[in-house]
C-alpha cells in the first residue's frame, strides 16, 4: 500500500499496460514530451518511446477514429482526449463509430479501447473544460462508461477497462487529480466494471454519486448524521454497466434515496438513476427520490461556479427534504 | 510570393483512350490473367448492379448503391493491391474492391437484404465493412495502416471515398494525420461528380481534388477515373511508394456516377440529360472492352458466356443470401458488447420471452 | 383545415416563413434543386432561389457551424441535418456553440436557429439514419428539442420554433413524414413549445410518448381499453420545455404511468420523465413508473428492426406489469 | 501528371528585415499616424501580456494565454481592415485585433477574471467573443461573412487560428465552404510553431499551411508574420480582394510563440532553449523600433512615456475590471435562453433562494 494521488494511480496503471502487452498504444495531445497537461502521461514516453506514446495532431476526431482503425489492426489503443468536452469534437466516431464497430462488424472488429478524458468542475479551468457529458455517453449503446472517485479505484478500474473487450469512456475527474489521495496498492490489480462500491452504510437514506461527487456526498452525508440522519453513500464507479443491484439493495435496505452528479439536471444521469430505483424498490420507496444536479445552463465562468456545481449544502437540503417527506 | 487563387492543374492520367487505344509506348503493368480478372470483376459488377436494381424494384432488397461508372476507378485501384497481404477500408459503393479481398458475394447480398451478418468479415478477409457514415472510415484507414505496421507488417491501406464525402472534416483529419505519421495508405477520392444531388462545382472550387496533397505534404494524382489503365498505374505507383515507407498518396479518380444515387434516389430531378449522354461517351467499361476486343482478348461470344456465368453468380449469391434466414433476438443482442451489462442480458432475456410469445411479467425486471 | 402529412406541413410552414420574413435561410444537403431527400423542402428553392434555399457541401459541422455565423449577422438559418443520426458529426458545433452563444456573449448574439432533423425506425432506412438522438440534445443547456407527433403541431411548432429566439433542434419522424396525416388549418398559426397535449384521458393510467411513438401509445391504449383499462395518452410535443405541469396532473389523476420512446434505454429520456413524474406526483404513484424503450444496443439493420422499436405489445405489457402490480 | 509530394515552396513575404530595413522600393500603405496607431498596439500587447502574467502569478487573474511574439501577425493584420465596417472572429490570442473593433481592454480584463461580462459585446462592436473550442470559429466566421453580405454590406471578416487548430475538421469545412461561396472572409493561420508542447512537424507534413489554400480553389500566401508591413500588405491585398467579391484568402504568418502556452504552462519541458533564441532575433515589436527609429519617429523617451501610458491603461482596466462585481446568481441563468424552459426559472427560483440563506423546502420544487 502507498498513499497516491489519482493522477498517480492512472499514470502507474498506463505504465504497467504498456510494459506488460506490446499492443497498448497511448496517443493524444500532449501526451509525450510534455506527459500530458495534467502529467497523467508524465515519463511514459522517456520509458516506451514516441512509437508507443504518441503526441497527436490537434483533431480529436481522428485521435480516436485512428485508434478504431489500431484496434482493427489489433492493436489496444488508449486515445487521450485532453478534455471530456472536446469528445463532442469526435462524437460521431465515439457513438457511431467506436460503441458500435463490434456489433456492426459481428464480433470480426472488436474495440479494445480506452479513451481517457478528464472533465469536472470547480477547478478555475477556462469555458468548455470543466463540462459534464457521460449521460450523452451512457446513452450511446456498446460504449462503457467509467468514472472513479478514488485513486485505488482509478488505477484498478483503468487496469480492468484496458483489459476489458469491450470500448471503454474513462473519465477523470479533474477536482480529484490531485486532492484525491488514498491508500493503494501497490501490486497490478483490477476492479471490475461494474460493481458499485459502499462507501458508508446507513439506515435513513442513501446517496447515490458518482466520481468527484462521492466527496461531496460524503460531506453531507457527515452534516447529516449531526442532524441525527444516518444516511450512506453509494459510489457507482461505472454508469454502464450500472450496478442496479447496489442501488435494489441500498434503497430497499433504506427507503429513502437522493441521487447526484455534477452535470445539468434535464436528461442527466439523474434520471436514469431515479427511473431504476424506482422500477427496482419502489414498494420500499418513503419519500421521492431527490435529485441534485446543476441547472440547466452552461457551465459558467469560474466566478460563478460554485453557484453552478452542486454543493453539500445543497446535497444536504435535499436529504432533510426526503427525510421530512 | 502570392500563390495564385486557382493553380494550373495538369489533366488526369490517361493511359487508355476512349477508343480502346492505348497510349503510345505504354506498356500496362495490369496484364495477362490479371487483366482478365480485372475485366471480369467490371463485368460482374455491372451485372449484379442490374440484379440488384431489379430486385431491389420487386421489393426483395433494400436500398442499393450502385457502381455503375465507376468500375474502372474501383477495379484498377484494387488490382494495384496484393490479396492477402493488403487492405481494403470501403465507403458503400466499392464492392468490386471489398470482394477481391475475402469478402463475398453472398455477404453483399446479406448487407443488401438488410441482415447483420452482411458485415461479419471471415477471418482471412482484408476489408472492413461498409461505412454510412460519411467520412468516417478514412480515420479507421490510416489507423489501421499505422497498427499494420507497428506490427512489422508491410502491408498497404487502399480506402475509398466520394467528392461529397471529401468535405466532412474526417477527410481532412485522417490525411493530414496521414501525411505526419507516413502511413501506407492509399486514398482513392472517385469523384463522380455528385453527392446525391450536389454536384462537385458547389462541394468545392477547388480545380482538382488532388491538390489536396500538397497541403498535407503527401503525393497527389489526378487520374482519369474511368480508364482502368491509368487507375491501376498510379495506384500501383502509389501503393510501391507507401510499401517503401515513402508515405500516403491522395489519388483523385475522375469518374461519372451513370445512374441514381441509390435506388430511392430520382436523378431526372437534377441531372442534365445532355451531360449524363456526354458522360457515356466514356464509359470505364466499354473503353475495356474496346481494347481488349481489339487485341482479340475477348469477343461478344465469349463475353456472353461471361456474363451468362456472371448472372448466375449473383443469383446463387442472392440465393444463398435468401437463405439465411434473418437472425431472431439474438441478432439485437450478440457483439453488442463481448461482455454485456447485466441489465443488457434482462433485456435480452424479456426479449426472448416476447419472442417466444410470453408476455412480460413485469417491464421493469427487464431493465436489470 | 385541410387533410395533410406531416411533410406537407413542414414544407408549408418552411414556405410561409421564407415568404415573411427576408432574414430566414434554409441550407443543407441537396435542400435545393432536389427539394431534399423527403421533398420536405420541395419547390422552395424554385419560389425563393438559390441563395435563400442553399445546397450545401457534405459537410454537417459547417452547416450549423456556418448558420452560427448567419446569426450573429443576423439571419434566421434553418439548417437541415439530412438525418438527425448525422448530427454528431456536428455535436460540437450543436452543444458547444449553438446552445450556448447567447449564453456565452451575454445575450449579444442570440441564436434564433432551427435545425430540422428527420429520425426514426421502421422505415427499412440503413445504418444510422434511424437513430434516436434526442436525450443527448436534451442535455445540452441552452438548446431547445422539439418532438411533434401530429401535422398540425409539425406546422404549428415548426412556425414557433422559427420565431422562438433561442435555437431549436426541430426532431422529425420519418415514419410521419407520409404516414401521419391529419387535419391542419390553412391559415398561419403557432402552437407554444412546452406544453404538452392530451391525446386522451384515461382513469388508470397514462402513457407519456413524443414524435412517432405516440401512434404506438394510441394503439397500446387502445387495446387497453379492450381489457377493460381507461387508459390516456400525454403527447409530450417537446422535450425541452418539458410541460412538468402537465406530466404531474396527468399522473396524479390516475396514478400510474408508462414511458415510451424509441431511443435506448439507459440514459434516454425516459429516465428524465419517470425522475419528473415521481419528483410532482409521488405521494399520487399507485404502481412503479413503467418504462418502455429500445434495448441498450444500436439500431440493428431492417430484418430485425421490428425486434428493437418499442412495439404496441410491449407498451401493452407494460400497462397490464403496472395495472397489476 | 504527377503532383510531387511536397510542393516547392516561396519562401515567406518579408518586407521588413529583422534589422528594420524596409524592402528596396516598398512603399508601406501602412503609414503615418495608422503606423503609429499599430505600433501602440503592438507595445500595448506586450505591455498588457506582462501586467497579466504577474497578476495571475499574484493568483489575481485566471488563465491567460499571451500574444508574446505573435504581435505583428495580429496587428498587421487587423490594421487591414476597416474598423466599424468589418468584423474580427477570434480564437483566445488575438486581443489587439479584437480591441481595433470595438472590445474594451477592461472587458478583456473580465474575461481573465472568469466574469460572464467579458463576452458581452457592445452594439458597435463588430467582435465575436474569445473561442475556447479551437476551430469552431472558423465556420462561424464564414457564416457571418457570408450573411453579411446577403444583407448587402460589404463588410471583410478577418478570422484567426493557429498551427493547432488547423488540424482540426472544422478548419476544412469552414475554407472549402468559403471557396464555394467566395464568402468575403480573411483567414489568418498564426502558425506559431506550438500547439501547447506539440511542434507544428507533428502537427502535419505539410510544408506550408498555404499551400491548402490551392485544394479549396482560394488564393493562399505564406507571410512572415514576424513582418509588421508584410503581414498588412498582404492582409490588404486579400481585404481588397474579398471586398470586390473575389472570394477569401487563407495567409499562413510563420511567427513564433515567444512564451509559454498559457499560465499553466511550463515551456522549458519542451521547449528546446536555443531555438528560442533564435527566435528571438525576429522579435516582432524589436523590428518595428528599429525601424521606427531609424526613420525618427519614435525614440527611448518618447517610447518611455508610451509605455507608461499603455501601463496605466491596463491598470485602469483591471481596476475597472476588478471594480465589477462577479454577478451572483443571475449570472448562472441570464441569457441561457431568451425565453426560458418554465423548469428552469424554478431552478432560478430555488438558487436564489438558496443564495438568500434560505433552506430548499423541497429540492423537487426546483425541478417544475
Ligand atoms: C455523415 C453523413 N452525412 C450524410 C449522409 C447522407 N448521404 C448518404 S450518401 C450521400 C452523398 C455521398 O456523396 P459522395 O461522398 O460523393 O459519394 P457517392 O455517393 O457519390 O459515391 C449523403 C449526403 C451520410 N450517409 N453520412
Ligand atoms: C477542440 C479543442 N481541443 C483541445 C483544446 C485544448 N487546447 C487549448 S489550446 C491548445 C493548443 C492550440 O494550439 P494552436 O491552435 O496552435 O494555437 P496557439 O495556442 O499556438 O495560439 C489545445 C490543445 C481546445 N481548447 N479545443
Ligand atoms: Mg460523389
Ligand atoms: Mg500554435
Amino acid at each position: 500500500m502507498a498513499e497516491m494521488t489519482m493522477i498517480e494511480a492512472i499514470r502507474s496503471t498506463l505504465g504497467a499496460a504498456l510494459e506488460a502487452d506490446e499492443r497498448v498504444i497511448v496517443l493524444g495531445q500532449d501526451v509525450g514530451v510534455n506527459g500530458g497537461v495534467f502529467r497523467a502521461t508524465e515519463g511514459l514516453q522517456e520509458r516506451f518511446g514516441a512509437e508507443r506514446v504518441v503526441d497527436m495532431p490537434l483533431a480529436e476526431a481522428v485521435i480516436v477514429g485512428s485508434a478504431v482503425g489500431l484496434a482493427c489492426s489489433g492493436m489496444i489503443p488508449i486515445p487521450e482526449l485532453q478534455f471530456l468536452g472536446f469528445g463532442s469534437q469526435a462524437f460521431h466516431q465515439i457513438e457511431g463509430q467506436v460503441a458500435r464497430y463490434a456489433y456492426r462488424s459481428q464480433g470480426s472488429y472488436p474495440m479494445p479501447m480506452v479513451i481517457r478524458a478528464p472533465w469536472g468542475g470547480n477547478v478555475r479551468t477556462p469555458e468548455l473544460h470543466s463540462d459534464a457529458h457521460e449521460a450523452k455517453y451512457a446513452n450511446a449503446p456498446g460504449l462503457k462508461v467509467v468514472m472513479p472517485a478514488t485513486a485505488r479505484d482509478a488505477k484498478g478500474m483503468l487496469a480492468e477497462a484496458i483489459r476489458d473487450p469491450d470500448p471503454v469512456l474513462f473519465c477523470e475527474p479533474l477536482r480529484g487529480y490531485r486532492l484525491i489521495k488514498d491508500d493503494v496498492p501497490e501490486e497490478d490489480y483490477t476492479v471490475p466494471l461494474g460493481k458499485a462500491r459502499v462507501v458508508r452504510e446507513g439506515s435513513d437514506l442513501v446517496i447515490v454519486a458518482y466520481s468527484a461527487a462521492v466527496v461531496i456526498a460524503e460531506r453531507a452525508a457527515d452534516r447529516a448524521a449531526e442532524e441525527g440522519y444516518s444516511v450512506g453513500v453509494l459510489d457507482l464507479r461505472s454508469l454502464v454497466p450500472l450496478d442496479v443491484e447496489a442501488l435494489r439493495e441500498a434503497v430497499a435496505a433504506c427507503g429513502r434515496a437522493v441521487v447526484l452528479h455534477e452535470g445539468s439536471l434535464t436528461a442527466g444521469f439523474g434520471g436514469e438513476l431515479v427511473a431504476t430505483i424506482q422500477e427496482e424498490a419502489f414498494w420500499s420507496l418513503q419519500a421521492p427520490i431527490g435529485r441534485v444536479a446543476a441547472p440547466d445552463a452552461p457551465y459558467p465562468r469560474v466566478t460563478i461556479e460554485e453557484l453552478y456545481v452542486p454543493s453539500v449544502q445543497r446535497v444536504l437540503d435535499a436529504v432533510r427534504a426526503a427525510m421530512e417527506a | 510570393m502570392t500563390a495564385t487563387p486557382t493553380v494550373e492543374l495538369p489533366e488526369p492520367l490517361r493511359l487508355l483512350a476512349p477508343d480502346g487505344t492505348l497510349a503510345e509506348g505504354h506498356v500496362p503493368a495490369l496484364a495477362d490473367e490479371a487483366l482478365l480478372d480485372a475485366w471480369r470483376a467490371m463485368l460482374r459488377s455491372r451485372v449484379c448492379d442490374e440484379r440488384c436494381f431489379s430486385l431491389q424494384r420487386q421489393g426483395r432488397l433494400g436500398t442499393f448503391s450502385p457502381v455503375n461508372g465507376e468500375e474502372a476507378a474501383v477495379v484498377g485501384s484494387a488490382w494495384a493491391l496484393e490479396p492477402g497481404r493488403d487492405w481494403i477500408v470501403p465507403q458503400y459503393r466499392e464492392l468490386p474492391a471489398m470482394l477481391r479481398f475475402g469478402y463475398r458475394l453472398a455477404q453483399a447480398m446479406q448487407y443488401y437484404t438488410g441482415k447483420p451478418a452482411g458485415s461479419r468479415m471471415d477471418a482471412e478477409a482484408n476489408v472492413l465493412p461498409f461505412q454510412i457514415s460519411l467520412a468516417a472510415q478514412i480515420p479507421h484507414a490510416v489507423g489501421l495502416a499505422w497498427g499494420l505496421r507497428i506490427q512489422g507488417l508491410d502491408a498497404v491501406v487502399m480506402t475509398y471515398f466520394g467528392d461529397g464525402a471529401s468535405s466532412e472534416g474526417d477527410a481532412h483529419e485522417a490525411l493530414n494525420l496521414a501525411g505526419v505519421r507516413r502511413a501506407p495508405v492509399v486514398f482513392v477520392l472517385k469523384n463522380n461528380g455528385w453527392a446525391i444531388s450536389t454536384p462537385v462545382r458547389k462541394q468545392t472550387a477547388a480545380p482538382s481534388f488532388a491538390a489536396r496533397a500538397a497541403g498535407y505534404g503527401i503525393a497527389g494524382e489526378l487520374v482519369d477515373g474511368n480508364d482502368l489503365f491509368a487507375m491501376h498505374d498510379a495506384c500501383a505507383r502509389a501503393v510501391a511508394r507507401a510499401r517503401a515507407g515513402e508515405g500516403p498518396t491522395l489519388i483523385e479518380a475522375r469518374t461519372y456516377r451513370m445512374g441514381p444515387h441509390n435506388t430511392s434516389d430520382d436523378p431526372t430531378r437534377y441531372v442534365d440529360p445532355v451531360e449524363l449522354d456526354e458522360h457515356r461517351a466514356f464509359d470505364p467499361v466499354e473503353r475495356v472492352r474496346r481494347h481488349l476486343t481489339a487485341r482479340g482478348l475477348v469477343d461478344e461470344t465469349s463475353e456472353e458466356a461471361l456474363v451468362a456465368q456472371l448472372r448466375a453468380e449473383v443469383d446463387a449469391a442472392f440465393a444463398e443470401a435468401q437463405d439465411s434466414a434473418p437472425p431472431g433476438v439474438e441478432g439485437i443482442f450478440d457483439h453488442v458488447y463481448a461482455r454485456a451489462p447485466t441489465r443488457l442480458d434482462a433485456q435480452r432475456a424479456a426479449a426472448e420471452r416476447r419472442a417466444a410469445g410470453q408476455r412480460d411479467a413485469a417491464t421493469a425486471r427487464e431493465h436489470r
